[in-house]
């Protein structure tokens, strides 16, 4: 059990401004230009309230949408190369989700499965996370049948819970512990105290639905499900767990650099090859291949689901491929 | 600074008539600014919209097209076609907070020597007042971690 | 007849292998449905919450598998079959179009005639709050709009929702996924996203039919349609044409006039 | 403590380029570093990242033999953008390479067995890493036979070895190319790849069967080779999924539970039946 503490408004007020005294930048949803989103701020105040989530994912601190992994230049006969050293701020970013919280381990376990990606984790060791326990919910969220919850401390370094007044705070990590100690007077003893959460009721059982998707495979309800799918990447640019990414190269005939952004296995262009053969030819199959990483390879593999249950997929799809309803379907294949 | 600062212009004409005439520019002996690099292509017909991007992201300060007067065209038609890609190009563009008034669009025929050296002249006077166009050229680098 | 009975009719008679409609979606939401059985029909609604342009589906080759597709659809998607039918990218034969009026009866527009003189009646295809929107940026100095483009354009991460949810976007091999050369960046830095929305929307330019999806479509808010309407209200003023005003309209960037009215080439 | 930038390629040195057939070249290539020079292994059935500077990364076998020390050689076709920037290139251009990456041909296991190779057009490179490895060591495998087919005999690889192992007493060399594709001098058989083999009735006994080739070359062949009595277990391919990274990270590749960077690109038959035909 984490040690748990109670934080006033005020208290957390000045939390932000020792971290900042320790030089750390905050990130955290912000109201602006009437979109919730990730931004810097200084105060407590510039942080949005009422948020269920913020549309793209927290993702970006870590895994950013583009980056650099090398340079070079060039001359006749010659190349001289320029390792890439990831910019990585000592960064806290407060108010993300229980369930953002926990896609980090996601990334996590496909950056470092084998080899270890330079580029993540020097950003995640200077990263520390302050999640907001949820009071609301909004009818994409299904973290719970995913294992979460609106009050799990997974993933987060510190959590807070609102609480009349303020917030409860667990301390959950060393890196937790060291913001504590960075004013540990705002920490005031909180032993037993409790408070309110949303309720998130469970849809499915991952479990079963991990366990029933290889006879699955072959069914129609993968290609039905995808008739309305428009094959965009939107839904794997949210997604706090999606680390699919492509490589590409920049250059004229002097100087290049190679960089990293967001792939989407939604692309037909994804797995398309040089010869036209392409082994994800309709969007069904690149639609099932969305799930099946997520709830068969990923716990085959990595020992977790690929899937927060955040809903930032539903809630960012321009035609609602509904993920949570979709897997309800394919536990109980029943249409007329 | 703005003492040292010369204008990167490029001019995109084409072969038939623009081309023509900035040569008989140098085989009248007129002079003017060499701040110009020309790109001679077929036809302004053929002068895609994103040939005036590119040069802006690597960095022109100004851009020059010019073809064949109206009803000049050895196509017949190709310069027709590029006027009204221009003229929506153009509102786009501005329309995007892009610097319109970089970009000079003209008729030059083989015969205008002088009126090339002419529009070279402002142009370049034009760009070298207004500065580098550094807000776009900045882009380069810009959204890369 | 209302649209579930209409489209259980079609269904069972074999005249379409499935109507294109809308069901309830998340939260109070509409989204896209495929009707492929008469059972099916019962999920359909069409009210103003419905808002995505189904025409973007019926040049999707998933959809053409299918076979014949009745549309229910609303303006934009009209405008929009008549814009496919000008590009020769579908014929009147291969989609059977529904409109639905206030009172939810429905009527069949079977030829590319019945969707002119339905479009007819409707007001035109920018909305007040588009019109505006427009008209704030255009009031701007032109720092202003830069600086206004280059915060909204900063958010985007060419997840491609606007291309992919446009109608008007069914190249097969679309510029962005070329790359020999590669014109435009992939990945979504500055000059890529610059680039992006630029090319989409000057290959939008004669053909947007202004119904918004893009903006939509957009899961970080961006209003990128302004882009693609102010292309076409270009085309609008200076050439007198709409895209999806007629299934026989020519392109207007691949047509001119010689007394085409410009104030800026020397 | 910084961790290793596991995208950074090494430099290569291209040695040496062969003309294969129209569009196909390889690239004999060593490393500029020393060190990486000693530092560097890799056996057969392995593939690497070739860059072209300027252009990207391409997804290519290592052709050569772990055998044939102190270069790496690869093949490839012209067909998109960073393959015609190595075309590109000249004796004595510096190109990139990441790897070795991926699984091996397990050819230890396969001593005192007899080998039969089936391939086709461009898909002869992975394979003649394993024939060279395999010749070198001669004496370790029983009968070696090699079918190999192209489209015109022009699209025969390897041109100057294909005769070397005619040449070889302790080689079976079965040529053959696509009805019409023959040449007046052409010795060799003329059909595809498929009935050829159908008719050469390879015997299955204590025999390993590399199957390497266009899809639909592989498609029609596994279930010859099953009918002659070949185990799934006896019949190896390689899968040819696009990569972006390599190593197991960019999603590319993935297929079922296997990344084929990782686990792949050799796969028995017997375990490609455990995985979504998405190759």
């Amino acid at each position: 059990m984490a040690d748990q503490f109670q934080l006033s408004s005020a208290s957390l007020d000045a939390l932000f401004t020792a971290l900042q005294g320790d030089g750390r930048r905050i990130l955290a949803p912000t109201d602006r230009d009437g979109r919730t989103e990730l931004n810097p701020v200084q105060t407590l105040g510039q942080v949005a309230r009422d948020y269920v989530q913020t549309a793209l994912s927290a993702k970006e601190t870590v895994f950013p949408k583009v980056e650099q992994l090398l340079s070079y230049s060039m001359a006749p006969g010659q190349v001289e190369l320029v390792d890439a050293e990831p910019r990585a701020l000592p960064t806290v970013l407060f108010g993300i989700r229980p369930c953002e919280a926990g896609g980090f381990a996601a990334l996590d376990a496909v950056f470092n499965w084998d080899t270890r990606d330079r580029f993540f984790n020097a950003r995640m060791e200077q990263l520390a996370i302050i999640g907001v326990a949820c009071t609301r919910k909004d009818d994409a969220c299904f973290c719970t049948s995913v294992g979460g919850g609106p009050g799990s401390t997974r993933g987060s370094d510190i959590l807070l819970t609102p609480a009349a007044g303020g917030f409860l705070a667990q301390v959950l990590t060393d890196k937790g512990r060291a913001i504590q100690a960075l004013a540990p007077e705002l920490f005031a003893p909180a032993a037993g105290l409790a408070a309110p959460l949303a309720e998130v009721p469970a849809a499915f059982d991952h479990a079963a639905l991990t366990a029933r998707l290889p006879e699955l495979f072959d069914s129609p309800i993968w290609d039905d499900q995808a008739l309305r799918c428009l094959g965009c990447g939107a839904c794997a640019f949210v997604c706090p767990a999606c680390v699919c990414f492509d490589i590409q190269e920049e250059a004229d005939k002097k100087a290049g650099r190679r960089l990293r952004a967001w792939d989407s296995c939604g692309f037909a262009m994804f797995t398309l090859h040089a010869s036209g053969h392409n082994p994800r030819p309709a969007q069904g199959a690149r639609w099932r291949q969305r799930v099946y990483h997520k709830f068969a390879t990923y716990p085959d593999r990595y020992g977790m689901l690929g899937c927060v249950g955040c809903g930032k997929c539903t809630r960012a799809c321009p035609v609602d491929m509904n993920l949570q309803e979709h897997l309800t379907q394919a536990m109980a294949p029943v249409e007329s | 600074m703005t003492d040292t600062f010369e204008p990167k212009i490029t001019a995109f004409v084409c072969n038939w008539c623009t081309y023509a005439g900035a040569d008989l520019t140098g085989t009248s002996r007129i002079k003017y600014p060499s701040n110009v690099r020309v790109l001679r292509l077929p036809c302004t017909g053929r002068i895609d919209f994103m040939l005036l991007a590119k040069a802006f992201a690597r960095g022109s300060d100004g851009i020059i097209i010019s073809g064949c007067h109206p009803n000049d065209c050895h196509y017949t038609s190709g310069n027709y076609h590029a006027r009204r890609r221009w003229m929506v190009y153009r509102n786009l563009m501005d329309f995007m907070g892009i610097d319109t008034s970089r970009i000079t669009f003209s008729w030059v025929s083989a015969a205008e020597g002088a009126k090339w050296a002419e529009l070279v002249n402002e142009v370049t006077e034009g760009i070298r007042a207004m500065g580098p166009y550094t807000e776009y050229q900045e882009l380069a680098h810009a959204g890369v971690e | 007849m209302d649209l579930i009975e209409k489209a259980e009719q079609l269904l069972q008679s074999g005249d379409v292998k499935a109507v294109l409609g809308f069901e309830a979606g998340t939260g109070g939401t509409r989204r896209p449905a495929f009707a492929r059985r008469p059972g099916q029909a019962r999920r359909l609604v069409f009210d103003d919450a419905c808002v995505q342009n189904l025409a973007s589906y019926v040049t999707r080759k998933e959809t053409r598998r299918l076979g014949k597709v009745a549309v229910a659809a609303r303006p934009g998607a009209l405008r929009a079959l008549l814009q496919l039918m000008a590009e020769r990218q579908i014929q009147e034969q291969d989609v059977l179009p529904l409109a639905v009026d206030a009172a939810g009866q429905v009527a069949e527009l079977p030829t590319a005639q019945a969707i002119e003189e339905h479009l007819a009646l409707e007001p035109g295809p920018v909305s007040a709050r588009d019109r505006e929107l427009l008209d704030r940026l255009g009031k701007l100095s032109r720092a202003e709009r830069w600086a206004f483009w280059q915060g909204e354009l900063g958010r985007c991460v060419k997840c491609y929702a606007c291309r992919n949810s446009c109608p008007m976007c069914y190249c097969e091999h679309c510029t962005m996924d070329c790359n020999r050369p590669q014109w435009v960046p992939v990945p979504s830095h500055a000059l890529g996203n610059l680039e992006y929305h630029m090319v989409r929307a000057m290959h939008l330019a004669g053909r947007c039919v202004q119904c918004g999806d893009c903006g939509r479509a957009c899961p970080v808010g961006i209003p990128i349609h302004l882009l693609t309407f102010n292309a076409e209200e270009t085309v609008h003023a200076q050439f007198g044409q709409r895209a999806g005003a007629s299934a026989k309209l020519d392109y207007a960037l691949s047509t001119f006039r010689p007394d085409d009215k410009e104030t800026f080439i020397r | 403590m910084s961790e290793q930038n596991i995208y950074l390629p090494h430099l290569m040195r291209i040695a040496a380029i062969t003309d294969e057939a129209p569009g196909v070249r390889t690239f004999r290539l060593e490393f500029v570093d020393e060190a990486a020079a000693q530092a560097f292994a890799f056996r057969t059935g392995q593939f690497g990242l070739y860059s072209a500077f300027g252009e990207g990364e391409s997804t290519f076998c290592i052709a050569s033999s772990p055998t044939r020390k102190g270069y790496i050689e690869c093949t490839f076709r012209e067909v998109g953008r960073v393959t015609a920037g190595l075309a590109d290139k000249e004796v004595g251009d510096i190109v990139g390479f990441r790897g070795p990456y991926g699984n091996i041909f397990p050819i230890e296991d396969w001593r005192g067995r007899n080998l039969l190779f089936i391939t086709g057009g461009i898909a002869l490179p992975p394979l003649r890493s394993v024939i060279w490895n395999c010749l070198d060591l001669r004496d370790q495998f029983g009968d070696i036979t090699i079918v190999y087919g192209a489209r015109t005999v022009n699209d025969l690889v390897y041109k100057a070895e294909l005769k070397e192992w005619q040449e070889r007493p302790d080689v079976n060399l079965v040529l053959t190319v696509d009805p019409g594709g023959e040449t007046p001098d052409w010795t060799g058989k003329v059909g595809f790849v498929p009935p050829v083999v159908e008719q050469l009735a390879p015997s299955p006994d204590n025999t390993i069967a590399l199957v390497c080739g266009p899809p639909i070359m592989i498609k029609l062949t596994m279930p010859i080779l099953r009918k002659l009595g070949f185990a799934p277990e006896s019949i190896y391919t390689t899968l040819e999924n696009r990569m972006k990274c390599g190593v197991g990270k960019c999603g590319r590749c993935s297929t079922g539970r296997s990344y084929v960077c990782k686990d792949g690109p050799v796969y028995t038959l017997a375990e490609l039946g455990q995985l979504p035909a998405e190759y």
